[in-house]
């Protein structure tokens, strides 16, 4: 058995046991900073891992390590440590997290990882049900406010009832093509001529429970109230890791075991892609909530990102990998901000609250707006590049009305990204903020620059992608 | 003849029920004797004499008291739930009664001698949690709900240590058959190389049949007498009879597991010749003694410090013991390979 | 095959898991009383997918099913430990599980 | 006779599921959950997997429908508030679900074993009657074959540890935890004084007694008994007990 294949979700989970020990011997109070210190620092080593992870298949055909998982595991792994660093700004007033919380990140992240190397439907739904648990606590972590205890308890009744759905996609999917591994159900797909309705069904089913994951309409239902109850580092954390996750899922399943039959679902994720991007934009506009705003956001970017899937080509891939890099960069700018956003101590998440901002900390306005411009996708930041090739993709792949309907919506988009940057300078000032943690104002700059010279790392970060959806062609 | 019991249905049909009488009425009467030992000893330790008035020795004392019983009147408190009421004690009873169809009195000789006989007698004992929810819940009384959830809290606490305690077992023995269990102690009962596990089994067995020092669920002093203060007459008898079978029923569960079941002690000349029924006997009756003895000897335990002796000291140590049994018996190559 | 699916054939198991599963569904969206109940229903959907699983591993004579079953029980578990432990901090800070009520947030 | 005991355990499975969903009184939907799993249990056992059928009953019935009642009854709910619901949109949702339910149905009477299906992973057996049972079959396979997923499913186990715990234990200021440690370590010195007192002097003269120092006088009355408070803290050093 070749055991080494997992060894960064190996390091990660033993170190994840060892800070859960660790925190518990600390005293209650006192134990928060170094387990998120010591959980930053295990991402730190896994990611290195992950890098210099040979390729291959391990534990009999349970998981697959290739140039896909590596990229995924990589954002993923990225999600993580933004949303750690973001906490410990969070923490630092008179709301304390508990120690339980970065240990519950790095579970989640340990389970998006395992989701990404997948190589069979059983890996899959324990990865995603190790990732999704572990955010539903992490919803409602702080659980003397209400709104994060109906955010948890949303997103744990709508996630489970996805995650059902899924597994029963999935027994249907064993029924029918005998067996839960990828390779065998993509050859059985392409031995029998005809696809039976179970199997049909079944692939319907586990695209739904995965697009409830990704919040795709309609199955976007609980996306607003749970980012904007969920604590904000728990915000920014769900719309990294588990959304990549997801889109690792969606992208694997759909290009290997059901990639024969394309045909048949493509039309199925063309109206997913239409609908989010357009429900997106439009449903963002009257939003008064940032973190509201930044849920109808992800909405429409999973849909721009869902485009490269519709084209299913190797360029769609490229696109969409791209795309999810340049939103894993201006998204966690965008929560440094939203973590920065507080007054005497409170929480404040008004866009209202913004005005001012340009005078009073030119710093995080400019990230903002940068971040701001980049979701627009105004050229030399990262969300240019991720649209441009998801639309080249799209367009070559003949989905004209799917790029048209994706143009209307970034401009409709653009309304209200312009919008909070009009707030952020040309409004009455407000009262300015209390001083920015370290590291909040660190993730925030870090992610700013990021989304600012993308262009730099493009190259590499083309290249990577390339090569992870040559992978993923190769393995169906 | 043999034809009809074996070929028909309604011979098979008939060989099941009658199997069942086979096991369940002398279950029955042993349940009513139960009580009388109980009182019996009691009173010995006492320095009493206990019930000897009626019959010779007070033999017939059971019978009077199942008189008294039947005869007086059920009544059922304003608010409660009828139906439920009347469940509870019907479900602890029937539950104690049923799981005695996998217990084998002899080589091979049980109702149902089935693969995993373990895991049902194991299923079957966490449904009794049931009886006393149910029981506390529908009586709609502040006392018999609180006694529920106690018991239930206790309850379900202690079979993780018993479930624990049972892989052990299992894992020197390479079967979920209650049989194979019985002959993989042959030559040893497990009660010797598992001494501390045998200890803390029969102390979850305490628990777990809510027996003193653990009769929190009942404790008069608290809760005048828990999960079944509002109950009277047959319905009050049957969860009697339920708590004093589920006695029975767990010291058939510690003989089976470490006191070598049916088997004599020594395979040798005159134990052998005592057939295997009297020994499982014996063996049970020895644990209800025990059972007896320490509700005559011990006080009651506080509720958090049985909280405590479950999760914090029965729980890692069962835990320890299986990696421990699990690592010896890889170890010296005793791990038994794929027995059927 | 295993041969009491055999006799008995697999359509009427997937029967009952279809019904179980479309009664599941049914019981969360349709249920505007109690959460509880809505946790419930999700129980039923597992299950259901846990009995096509077991069927589909009887009729294949392929045990990954089975051991499927056996994760998903476990997760289920865990599953439903977790949500009624969120479910519990609900309570506290509201004084109600009604399905309406979960709804301060709107927009 | 197989049939029969499958249509039985069918129909009160699918009836109490619908009990589950439309009965009024939350517990007592649990406990038809509980009896429809009861018969999921004896359907597992039909299609051959008794090692399942009984953790099902364990794991589901004895844990965690535990949980679920425990919870409808601690939570303090107004069950004649839940008096009306179901009624808006359901022959709508009826509509839904039996065209859904009758497209699984179309689904499953199609079943055939497909002619590429890939090697059946059995883990040596688990047919009844074989020389392997269905229980050693599913042990071979898990500790083997699916390694990583068992261990994977441990780890989601403790993830609902560390959640039940985080979420809902409150650590009271005011709860009064019981060290053992310290009661152990207490020596009768500390606790307990035996004093030569005339005969017709009461122990209540000068408190006769001496209760363990700092659990007693920072609760009591002033004056109610014993030495007065503004003593105790020489008492505690061991010095001014009364003679």
């Amino acid at each position: 058995m070749n055991w080494i294949l997992g060894l960064p979700e190996l390091v990660l989970a033993v170190s994840a046991l060892v800070i859960l020990a660790a925190g518990v011997l600390q005293k209650k109070d006192e134990a928060f900073l170094p387990c998120a210190m010591l959980s930053i620092a295990a991402f730190v080593v896994t990611g290195f891992l992950v890098v210099r992870a040979p390729d291959g298949i391990a534990y009999n055909g349970m998981l697959v390590v290739d140039a896909f998982s590596r990229f995924i595991k990589v954002l993923a792994l990225i999600g993580g440590v933004a949303a750690i660093a973001l906490s410990i700004g969070y923490s630092d007033g008179r709301r304390q997290l508990p120690f339980e919380m970065p240990v519950l990140v790095l579970f989640s992240t340990l389970g998006a990882m395992v989701m990404a190397s997948s190589s069979n439907l059983m890996t899959l739904f324990v990865g995603l049900e190790l990732s999704s648990l572990s955010i539903y606590i992490l919803c409602a972590i702080e659980r003397d406010r209400l709104g994060a205890a109906e955010a948890g308890l949303k997103y744990f009744i709508l996630g489970s009832l996805a995650s059902g759905l899924l597994l029963y996609g999935m027994s249907l999917v064993y029924g029918y093509a005998g067996t839960m591994d990828y390779a065998p159900i993509a050859a059985e797909i392409n031995g029998t001529g005809v696809v039976p309705l179970g199997l049909m069904i079944g692939t319907v089913f586990i695209i739904v429970g995965l697009a409830f994951k990704l919040s795709a309409v309609p199955f976007h239902m609980w996306t607003p109230d749970v980012y904007q109850g969920a604590p904000t580092p728990v915000t920014a954390y769900m719309a990294g890791a588990p959304k990549f996750a997801a889109f690792a899922l969606i992208l694997r399943v759909m290009s290997g075991p059901f990639g024969a039959m394309s045909p048949r679902w493509q039309m199925l994720i063309e109206v997913i892609a239409a609908l989010s991007m357009l429900f997106g934009s439009f449903a963002a506009i009257p939003q008064h909530n940032i973190k509201r705003l930044m849920a109808y956001s992800s909405i429409g970017h999973m849909g721009y990102a869902m485009m490269g899937l519709a084209a299913a080509s190797p360029a769609g891939t490229t696109g969409t990998l791209v795309y999810l890099a340049a939103y894993l960069v201006m998204n966690a700018g965008t929560f440094g901000v939203i973590a920065a956003m507080r007054r005497r101590g409170h929480e404040v998440t008004g866009i209202s609250d913004l005005a001012g901002l340009g005078r009073n900390n030119p710093g995080l306005a400019l990230v903002l707006a940068i971040c701001m411009f980049s979701m627009i996708g105004v050229p030399p930041m990262a969300g240019f590049f991720g649209k441009f090739m998801v639309f080249a993709a799209a367009w070559n792949a003949g989905l004209y009305p799917l790029v048209a309907v994706g143009a209307v919506s970034a401009v409709v988009g653009a309304f209200y990204y312009l919008r909070v940057v009009k707030v952020i300078y040309f409004d009455p000032a407000a009262a300015p903020f209390d001083k920015t943690a370290p590291s909040v104002s660190f993730v925030s700059v870090a992610m700013g620059l990021a989304t600012v010279l993308f262009l730099i790392g493009l190259g590499p970060i083309s290249t990577a992608a390339q090569a992870a959806a040559q992978a993923l062609i190769g393995q169906g | 003849m043999a034809h009809f019991f074996f070929d028909t249905i309604v011979g098979q049909v008939i060989l099941i029920v009658l199997e069942a009488l086979a096991v369940l009425v002398p279950l029955l009467i042993a349940v009513a004797y139960l009580t009388l030992m109980e009182r019996k000893v009691m009173a010995a330790m006492q320095m009493r004499r206990g019930p000897n008035v009626n019959g010779l020795f007070g033999l017939l004392q059971a019978f009077a008291d199942a008189i008294k019983m039947i005869t007086k009147e059920t009544i059922i408190p304003s608010g409660a739930n009828r139906f439920l009421f009347l469940f509870a004690p019907f479900l602890t009873f029937s539950l104690a009664m049923m799981a005695w169809a996998v217990i084998p009195t002899g080589n091979g000789l049980a109702v149902a001698n089935i693969n995993v006989g373990i895991l049902y007698l194991l299923a079957i004992s966490s449904l009794g949690v049931y009886g006393m929810l149910i029981a506390g819940w529908a009586s709609n009384s502040k006392y018999a709900f609180l006694g529920g959830l106690r018991s239930a809290a206790q309850m379900v606490s202690y079979e993780v240590s018993i479930g624990l305690v049972i892989v052990s077992v299992l894992l020197a023995v390479g079967s979920l058959n209650l049989n194979d269990i019985i002959l993989a102690q042959r030559h040893v009962w497990f009660c010797v190389p598992m001494f501390p596990m045998f200890i803390v089994f029969f102390i979850s067995a305490l628990a777990e049949t809510n027996r003193a020092p653990f009769d929190l669920p009942e404790g008069e002093s608290e809760l005048v007498a828990g999960f079944f203060v509002e109950y009277s007459s047959l319905s009050f008898g049957l969860f009697f009879l339920g708590e004093y079978a589920n006695m029975i029923l767990m010291s058939g569960m510690v003989s089976i597991l470490f006191l070598g079941g049916w088997l004599p002690p020594l395979g040798i000349a005159p134990f052998t010749w005592i057939p295997g029924p009297l020994w499982l006997i014996a063996k049970i009756l020895f644990c209800l003694f025990v059972f007896i003895w320490t509700r005559a000897t011990f006080p009651r335990y506080r509720y958090d410090q049985l909280m405590r002796l479950g999760w914090k000291v029965f729980l890692p140590v069962s835990l320890l013991w299986m990696i421990a049994t699990a690592g010896f018996l890889l170890a010296t190559g005793l791990l038994p390979q794929g027995v059927s | 095959m295993n041969s009491a699916i055999a006799q008995i054939g697999l359509g009427p198991f997937l029967t009952v898991s279809a019904a179980l599963l479309v009664l599941g569904v049914f019981g969360i969206f349709l249920n505007r009383k109690n959460i509880i109940i809505i946790m419930m229903s999700m129980e039923l959907i597992l299950l259901s997918a846990n009995l096509n699983f077991v069927a589909f591993s009887g009729a294949l004579g392929d045990l990954s099913g089975q051991v499927m079953v056996l994760f998903t029980l476990t997760i289920a578990a865990a599953e439903a430990a977790i949500g009624l432990a969120i479910l519990t901090v609900y309570f506290r800070n509201r004084g109600s599980i009604q399905v309406d009520d979960v709804a301060t947030m709107k927009g | 006779m197989i049939q029969l005991v499958f249509y039985v355990f069918a129909t009160v499975l699918v009836a109490s599921a619908a009990m589950v969903i439309s009965a009024r009184n939350p517990v007592h939907s649990v406990l038809f959950l509980i009896l429809g799993f009861f018969n999921a249990a004896g359907l597992f056992l039909i299609a051959g997997a008794e090692f399942l059928a009984m953790i099902l009953v364990i794991v589901y019935v004895g844990a965690v429908a535990v949980l679920f009642l425990f919870v409808v009854m601690m939570l303090d709910i107004d069950f004649t508030k839940m008096r009306e619901g179901l009624q808006r949109y359901a022959p709508f949702g009826a509509a839904v679900g039996c065209v859904l339910f009758a497209e699984l149905v179309m689904a499953g009477l199609h079943w055939v074993t497909s002619p590429v299906t890939p090697a059946p992973i059995t883990g040596g057996l688990g047919e009844p009657g074989g020389p392997m049972t269905n229980t050693s079959a599913l042990g071979t396979l898990i500790y083997t074959h699916y390694i990583l997923l068992f261990q994977l499913c441990g780890l989601i186990l403790l993830v609902a540890m560390i959640g039940a715990i985080t979420l809902t234990l409150r650590e009271k200021p005011t709860g009064r935890r019981q060290i053992i440690g310290k009661q152990h370590d207490r020596m009768r010195a500390d606790t307990l004084e035996m004093l030569d007192l005339p005969l017709g002097n009461g122990t209540n003269a000068n408190g006769g007694f001496l209760r363990p120092p700092g659990s007693y006088y920072d609760t009591a009355v002033p004056g109610s008994y014993g030495i007065p408070p503004s003593d105790s803290r020489a008492s505690e050093n061991g010095e001014g007990v009364p003679k």
